[in-house]
Parts: structure tokens; C-alpha cells; sequence
């Protein structure tokens, strides 16, 4: 039961040793830079020092209690990412799927629209966009 | 009441700078906003559009209307894009 | 893209490696063999050999076409898994977070009720039971 | 017709055998049932609760009225129990 915020790439299969003992299952998810259309480089992720560490732990709490987990891990980065580099992972463990689908679902609809990270595309040309945030992640989080 | 005011992302780039150390009578998010928006055009311009903006008192997310109390630190930023 | 069945385990760091190359979300499930009780000494899983590989294969492509997945894996193990062991696991990936997660939904509600495995529990006084489906599996399955 | 008719789970223990090798004229799964039920008190035993049978054609999952057309292999088990 764990939340981290770091620059440094992440292993999922380290993150995972020995996790969720004693679940039945066990879900993670894992956020990848993407690019749409040829022309993204990385992404820049500029975050909330302090605030970022309590908001995850906050929400990893909520999930944990709502759903019985019996473990769950957040870990996410900041600073800039290459197309191909892992963003972020939840992992959640529970005695049975649906609670730890939920949980996972859950916790990735709050990190989208209420923990203070923002990203900015970086394109090959060098231009920097701010992403805006999306109507639909709002919608999301109302559903719980 | 002395206040740390810290802006992230577009916000930060607007105003030129990541935070500043407040003197202010406010008592809400929101009168702080007023008093920030007085101090010069690029506070102005950040703060023209309040519907884009989002803010924490003390690390945690307020509203707008948020009492500031003793609140040391607020911070100011446009809605969060993590995961 | 593909199903494996076997009474070997599986190592899920592994099974990752290059796994959902270009995607932007990849999801996984682990189930895990579960005491709840203290009695349970292990499973014993058997299965349609033939038949398994040939279902688990068209429940992944029908996930891939329905969910426009960039990729999916599904591993599933036979024979006794003590408790504690990992049983099978699925990974989907895809460009959107929703799609990975319904994906992975989608392919568990398949799994528990319609691939050919069958489940018994032995105790650590040696006696068996088969254990029976759940009417709320197949309510599950109803949902897609 | 010649059929190879596989058993899984407590339908094979019932049986007590995995598989076997039978001459029908059944035309669908159901009446296949009804031969091999009237063979002997164990599989009369099996196919007591048809609510409880699912069955397989050529592996490919089927319906009890499934038509057994030029199937090769039939299999009769109880609902799965995957993941």
C-alpha cells in the first residue's frame, strides 16, 4: 500500500514482487506515452512536489477502504518522457475480480482529473503544447 | 496574512514565475484572486478566465470560495491532466 | 496476440516484455489461488485439451475486434496450483485507458463461464470438491 | 455414425471413463443423450439433470438441440469454471 511520484523509469514486474498477498486477484494498469500522429516526441510532466505524494496516497486510502483491497500501489512519473516510456501504473489487489477491476478504475479516473500533474507535448519540431484536460475524464470521475 | 502562492503549468508560465510570497486581507480563494489580479497585466491576464482555474489550499483542492483561515500556502494551476 | 494453456507457471514480468508495443494503456488481471477459509490446500484444474486453446484464441480475437485492441495475451494453467500459485492471467492493450479495461472485463466474464476448465478444491485433509459455477458468472457474461 | 464422446469433470467420474467410442444414429446432441443414457445406471446417473450438462460439437461450445450433422467428437461436462 504504497504511492510514489519519481523522474526515473519504473519496472512493473518489480513493483509486483510480492504484491497482493493473499488476493485473488490482482489488476494493473499502465499509462504509455503515446503518439497519435507522428509527430510527438515525449512528454513533459510537471507535477505538485508535496501535494502530488499526499493527493495519491489520499486517493490509494479511499480506494483500499471502498473496495476491501487488500494492497494496491500507485506509481507515477514526471519530468519529460519519450514516446514508448511507461507514465504511471495502479496495481490493485482484492478477493475477487470486480472489486479489483473497480478499484483500479477508480483510482485512474481521480489520478486523471484530481491529482496535480499536468502534460505538455513535446513535438520533434520542438513546440510544446499544454493537454488540455478532457470533458470526458470530468464525466468519468462523477460515475463513483 | 502572509501567504506562499505557487502557479503550475500554463498558469506559471502567464504570471513568469512559480510562486511569490502574498500580503494579503483576503478571506477566501476568491478575494485572494481579486487582490492577485490587481497587481499587474500578466496576473490579470492568468486570472481573466476563472472557469480554467483550479486551486489547492494547504496541498489540498479547494473551491473558489474556499476560506483561507490559516491557510499557508495556495497554490494555482489549470485542471489536472495526470494518469 | 496470443493464448497459451499449461501446467507450467507463468511470470508475468515476462509475459509483458514488448508486450502492446505503440499502445497507450495496458491493462492485466492476475487471479491467484485464495484460502479463505485455512482448508484449501490447492486447486486442481482440468480442461479440454484441443478445445481450450481454440476457445481462449476466439475469445481474444472477438476482444480484439470488439475493443479495437493493438494487442492481447491470455495464459491459463492446468493440473495442481497450490494456494498462493498465480492461475492464469489476461493483458490487453490499447490506445485508450477504457477500451484496455473493458477489454480485460470482457475476456474474464469469457473465461470463467465459457472456456473449458473445470476447478476442484482439495483440502489439506485430501478431499476434494468440484467447485460449481456462479450464477453471478454468467449474469456477468450477459452484460456484453 | 461413429462418435468419440468425452467426459470432463464429475461427469467423468460418474462415468468412469474420460472418453469413449460410440455407434448412433442420433441426429442431435439430445438424442444422443437418450442413447447413452439408457447404455448402463452410471451414465443414466450422468445425464439425470440436463440443467446441469453443457456440451461441446467438434469442440466448438453447442445446444442440447445442436444437430449432430458429421460431427467426430462430442463432449459432455458441467458449466466451466475458468479464470
Amino acid at each position: 500500500m504504497s504511492a510514489r511520484v519519481h523522474s526515473a523509469p519504473f519496472d512493473l514486474a518489480a513493483e509486483l514482487a510480492g504484491f497482493g498477498s493473499g488476493a485473488g486477484a490482482i489488476v494493473t494498469f499502465t499509462g504509455v506515452v503515446r503518439d497519435d500522429t507522428g509527430a510527438l516526441a515525449a512528454l513533459e510532466i510537471e507535477h505538485y512536489p508535496g501535494m502530488t505524494e499526499r493527493a495519491l496516497s489520499d486517493y490509494g486510502r479511499q480506494a483500499a477502504e471502498r473496495f476491501a483491497l487488500t494492497d494496491w500501489r500507485i506509481v507515477h512519473r514526471h519530468g519529460r518522457l519519450p514516446v514508448g516510456d511507461q507514465i504511471m501504473m495502479v496495481a490493485t489487489a482484492a478477493r475477487h475480480r470486480h472489486a479489483a477491476f473497480q478499484a483500479a478504475d477508480y483510482l485512474m479516473d481521480w489520478l486523471k482529473s484530481r491529482a496535480p500533474f499536468w502534460k505538455r507535448e513535446i513535438g520533434h519540431d520542438g513546440a510544446a503544447r499544454w493537454v488540455d484536460a478532457k470533458a470526458s475524464d470530468e464525466d468519468a470521475l462523477a460515475r463513483w | 496574512m502572509t501567504l506562499d502562492v505557487l502557479y503550475f503549468a500554463w498558469l506559471r508560465e502567464r504570471i513568469g514565475q512559480p510562486r511569490e510570497r502574498v500580503e494579503t486581507a483576503a478571506t477566501t480563494v476568491r478575494d485572494l484572486i481579486a487582490d492577485l489580479a490587481a497587481r499587474d497585466d500578466w496576473h490579470a491576464a492568468a486570472f481573466s478566465d476563472l472557469s480554467a482555474i483550479r486551486c489547492a489550499v494547504d496541498q489540498q483542492l479547494a473551491d473558489l470560495d474556499s476560506p483561507l483561515a490559516d491557510a499557508r500556502e495556495v497554490a494555482f494551476f489549470p485542471p489536472m491532466t495526470g494518469g
